[in-house]
């Protein structure tokens, strides 16, 4: 297969449901006759128009809003979000309007959009620029949560989140962009589903449930476990973290007995958090030691990379914790 | 306290925060004459500049029938609350109904609608059945959604109805929304979002103003000016005075109309939903209006005099009506059979709805998520 | 003692701290001539003017922008908002500012104001005006949470919040508004600390941590399994969810060896999770079963009681899970 | 596609959404008379209506030292950006100069600021450290936040700079905040905001321009217009053509002044801020202004002709302030010699941040809470 950029995978994803789909449209700041702050959307205005590619003024609010009012009617639109933690400037047009709106009129109707653009740390950013808002999404019911890890997985989880007849928070990650993968071309359509975990990583001691950027960090740090330690950590990918393939994460967790869930969202109230209340609903017979999250520790992320990097739950810290857990 | 330290600021802020046009010129015994904003000014003070044809009897038959079903439907709810039969709030449009009505007759089936959960005026103007809105309100099965929404949700989308809304302003943007796709679609359908005069500060609004004028979307901002924010009149917390002039800064088509006689309100909209489908862009409407009852259902009113409420009753929209059809040769008779028959309506839609079950509790859980796709929606 | 509603308290709470300390002043929508859509606020704009208690245009995030500005100075506003909902309205300002500007500026400045307003349920607001945010603030690191339950809670919390030098979200609850507790006169000030849970129930067989209107529910479905079952539920009224007091949680699971968390914001990501999380982290030792959460459901709750009554976490729910948790 | 079957809006949409004006005229040839947020204008043709007095010499010498000062920091950063020395976004002033350096010397000691994540300038022109300054930008120790802000977030209390920040807008009602308390406490202290082009239209503004008009607060709402929201156009998505015009529409004072002047910035804010302290209320400032370097470093420009920049350099901040120096009889010679200077005080700066520790690991959890209250603060 050939292989391919992160945000390249997510272009094609576009121009292809442009094209598959007339009521698709992409709308948000500098994506147009700019072709985005990163590049996620260059070309398709020349290719589609301006009836298909958007250019907005500084208004998430209103352009968030008008996302719904369109779709409510069958479009299906893909706003780009230039940094999510700009969720916070729409939250309201988000938490209590898109996510709510099927179930506020009792299913008459629908809102199929896309909320896109990169999130996390890594970069330098600091604190309004490098937040996880994965954990934010997938607290409130109503809206799908997707963030893919890969070339493969982004673009056919970005097709199939378009597709989809719910709103999508389509979360890519800064350190992801230029990662590359394999992909197959163009002309071979496919899709991933949203809901499917996927097994990146087979091991037999430790399970570990991650997504987006941290996948990477995360499988990093299980080659080094197995090289330096002898540990042999399986390494679930989620994809979604709304809904939860809890289903995959259990049967790994049937091996290995032991659970870690790694995300850069905030620790508190997060994903890991989550997993782990879940665990013990669902299957705490399984576990055979105490089952751990690790998240972003909570300060509001620093710019110096001095500290960013220690605030980050990346590989040393995945590490420094799967052996922790191994000793019990 | 440090308040006697004030010293630049005495002058022109005597006594607290920067005074209001208004309140100053009732201390100085000024005239209110630039203020059009103010609690007193009748809606037919108005500084509406447009030419109201004379609409044709029957329908304005038909109008004055949908005035009396609005409110006596909102009387009915209001007593059913009263009754402890409706919780949360709920919000009367006692005052408002020309608003809505005279919008709805201006507009084609597939136009599309929006509003602020005060929005039980607009839905039955808009064709939605009053048994089935009463359920609604009282959360039961057959209300339009399920009794999930409730009196601040209205929704029908088979009557261009898509939805009203619990937080100020957020409609707004929805409307634009939907004016978008019937602009992107090449369709000729129009959008129309009400809201209050207390809306025109959330942020929300400028932003859509903007985006709306520059991308000369066919919509119609309706400005519902009551004159009060719940229980704040507007003046406290407006550096503006005409609300209709406002959006003129987004060079946006604008005009203040009487927004109780339906007439006149039939007249603007058409002229607004003609520009827009001309491809002119959104026209501003600010429809100078009074809340009759209070802010919700449970309001005590001690925020405004009754006086000030009494003088409103000389042109509230049933009023105006019910001259305009005298004047116009309407025998009494006519007019008293429509109120009974609607008095009759009202009955019928209130033992329907408080005869409609409960939504099981399985309900609950549906309409979360949908499961479907665009392939096979 | 004598008895006060949980209003009273609240109002004797801003009008004692006005009265101390000349910084402190009111804004919000409603607050001042009216004195509060819920009284909360009542006769304080009479006694202090309008340069301390401000009524608003509707315009959450300039007036919340506008209270952490005036708050980098030494001012000490304290914030309505008529819902928590409108939370989402004014998010930016909140999580991306308030909660983040003493870290942002390495702790050149400090912003100490209060959010408050009430949340919640059971009576029929509907989607967007019912919801608990108190997992929400507790997910962004930067603000203090609190959720007193009592009239004698809401008070002494209420002065420590304004006095704190931290941005504290205080969450009251539209059911809470309307009941009465002992509470010393105004002559005999107090304050409650922030961070300190309080057991409210003693008890042996099973500990449920909980805040807000939940712990009534919580104290009612105690009682009821105490005679109905036999089964003595110690009750840990956290009061405070940033920071949680889990030293007092960890106490009182020493004793009963399970656990249960309970909270009205939805379970997804919630505190209960959170709580759970840090069991295992802190106290696995102590848990003789597994430990449990409970929280609203995953709905965007809906305004008909019979639905409304399904998905919240109260009373009923309280008691199935508790007899649940007993049989293992 | 559906293009083709839209009917009503090919007259005044002929090719997609409604066309800008600016776009309009330069295909129709028309001219750009009325619209004055056009790329091409320069700041000297913006709209000034106000008296400008000459200043003294030595503080324009001094203005002009500090002008160098910034752009020769801007350029050091930029270079130590190009060598990864510098991560995340970092935007620099280069052009903006006046409109920083103008302002911070119409106003007082006690004054405050905030402004945009473009905020360098301001933070050199109101007296912050450049070598503190840098290394709060490099993330070291030394930084006046210890390298916790960086560059999108400059802050320094004790020079009356109370945060740059990086989203959009969210600083103007911080300014505003700052001001009620000036207000509040009876003190005539001064706030001011800046904040860009693109800015205008976050909905926050709105709210923040209506209550600051309304309670008359001791503001100054500066708009540094450099016609371009990133990498996009002004009028691409602006409605308003002429944007200082729009806040009349709160009965906001307002002008439209050449940003790239420091005597007309010192004079517009000048007479703001005397209005400001004499409880006249906010005044909004335009400054015309252009951004020599792109939006940020990295940025590649494609998004604009190099001929358009190239025009830009001759009105520039500093090109404007030299030969006004030398037009009232400076010599080259002095002028050089500051050159010179600055050059050295910015490598001195440089090495000065270089050297700088990064912050301990430990320090990345500080600065979350405090641990105090009121009675101890
Ligand atoms: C964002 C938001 N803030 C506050 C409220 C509470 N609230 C509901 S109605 C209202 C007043 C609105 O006044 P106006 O826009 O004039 O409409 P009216 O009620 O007079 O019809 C307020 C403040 C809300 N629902 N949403
Ligand atoms: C709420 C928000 N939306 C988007 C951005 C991304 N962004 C950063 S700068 C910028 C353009 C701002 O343009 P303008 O206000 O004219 O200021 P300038 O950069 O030209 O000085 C944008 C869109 C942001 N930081 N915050
Ligand atoms: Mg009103
Ligand atoms: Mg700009």
């Amino acid at each position: 297969m050939r292989r391919t950029t992160y945000i390249q995978a997510l272009n094609e994803a576009l121009r292809e449901e442009l094209q598959r789909d007339e009521d698709v449209f992409l709308i948000g700041e500098d994506i147009g006759h700019y072709g985005g702050l990163f590049r996620v959307t260059r070309n398709l205005l020349d290719e589609f128009g301006e009836k298909r590619v958007l250019d907005t003024p500084i208004s998430e609010q209103a352009f968030m809003g008008m996302a719904l009012g369109a779709a409510i009617v069958g479009m299906r639109p893909v706003v780009e979000l230039m940094y999510m933690d700009f969720t916070l400037v729409a939250a309201d047009q988000i938490f209590n309007q898109i996510a709510k709106y099927r179930y506020m009129t009792g299913g008459l109707l629908k809102a199929p959009l896309v909320i896109r653009g990169q999130q996390g740390g890594g970069k330098h950013y600091g604190s309004q620029h490098s937040q996880s808002v994965d954990s934010l999404y997938a607290h409130f019911p109503g809206i799908r949560v997707v963030a893919p890890a890969t070339p493969y997985d982004a673009k056919g989880l970005l097709k199939s989140a378009i597709r989809d007849d719910n709103p999508v928070a389509f979360l890519e990650h800064k350190m992801l962009y230029f990662t590359r993968g394999e992909a197959p071309p163009p002309e071979e359509e496919y899709l991933v589903p949203i809901g499917k975990a996927d097994v990146k990583r087979a091991g037999s001691d430790l399970t570990i449930a991650t997504f987006s950027y941290c996948l990477l960090q995360a499988l990093d740090a299980a080659e080094s476990l197995q090289q330096e330690h002898g540990i042999d950590c399986e390494v679930v990918d989620l994809r979604t973290v709304e809904p939860l393939d809890t289903e995959t994460v259990w049967e790994s967790l049937a091996k290995t007995g032991r659970l870690l869930a790694v995300h850069e969202s905030y620790a508190n109230c997060g994903v890991g958090a989550e997993l782990v209340a879940r665990a013990y609903e669902e299957a705490p017979h399984l576990l055979r030691a105490p089952a751990r999250r690790l998240g972003m520790a909570p300060v509001s992320i620093p710019v110096s990379r001095a500290l960013e990097e220690e605030a980050l739950p990346w590989k040393e810290e995945i590490m420094a914790t799967v052996l922790e857990m191994s000793r019990r | 306290m440090k308040q006697a330290e004030r010293a630049l600021h005495t002058q022109t802020m005597p006594d607290g925060l920067a005074q209001p046009r208004a309140e100053a010129d009732a201390q100085t015994g000024g005239s209110l004459l630039h203020a059009s904003i103010t609690t007193n000014a009748l809606p037919s003070e108005s500084k509406s500049a447009i030419e109201v044809p004379e609409l044709d009897i029957e329908l304005l038959l038909d109008m004055y029938r949908k005035a009396v079903l609005i409110r006596l439907l909102e009387k009915a709810l209001l007593a059913a609350a009263e009754e402890g039969q409706i919780g949360g709030a709920m919000h009367t449009a006692i005052g408002h109904e020309a608003n809505a009505i005279g919008a709805a007759y201006a507009l084609r089936s597939g136009d599309y609608i929006t509003c602020t959960y005060r929005g039980h005026h607009h839905g039955i103007a808009w064709g939605m059945d009053p048994g089935r809105s009463i359920a609604e309100v009282m959360g039961r099965s057959d209300g339009f959604a399920k009794g999930k929404g409730g009196s601040m949700h209205f929704v029908s989308p088979q009557h261009g109805m898509m939805g009203a809304n619990g937080i100020v302003a957020a409609q707004v943007p929805h409307a634009a929304g939907l004016a978008l796709a019937s602009h992107l679609r090449g369709e000729s359908k129009v959008a129309i979002t009400f809201f209050g005069d207390g809306a025109m500060f959330q942020g929300v609004m400028h932003e859509t103003f903007n985006m709306a004028a520059k991308w000369k979307l066919p919509l119609i901002f309706y400005c519902e000016n009551n004159r009060y924010s719940e229980m704040t009149p507007i003046w406290r917390t407006s550096s503006i005075e005409d609300i209709y002039l406002f959006p003129r800064a987004y060079g946006m088509a604008s005009m203040q109309i009487d927004g109780n006689d339906v007439e006149v309100v039939h007249a603007a909209v058409s002229q607004a939903a003609e520009r827009a489908r001309s491809g002119y862009g959104p026209t501003f409407i600010e429809g100078i209006t009074y809340r009759l009852a209070g802010h919700m259902a449970g309001d005590l009113e001690t925020y405004r005099p009754p006086e000030e409420v009494e003088k409103q009753q000389a042109h509230e929209p049933l009023t105006v009506l019910r001259k305009k059809l005298l004047a116009r040769g309407v025998e009494e008779a006519r007019i008293s059979e429509i109120d009974e028959e609607v008095d009759e309506a009202i009955d019928e839609a209130v033992s329907f709805a408080e005869t409609s079950p409960w939504p099981d509790a399985a309900e609950t859980y549906l309409d979360v998520f949908s499961e479907s796709t665009s392939e096979e929606s």
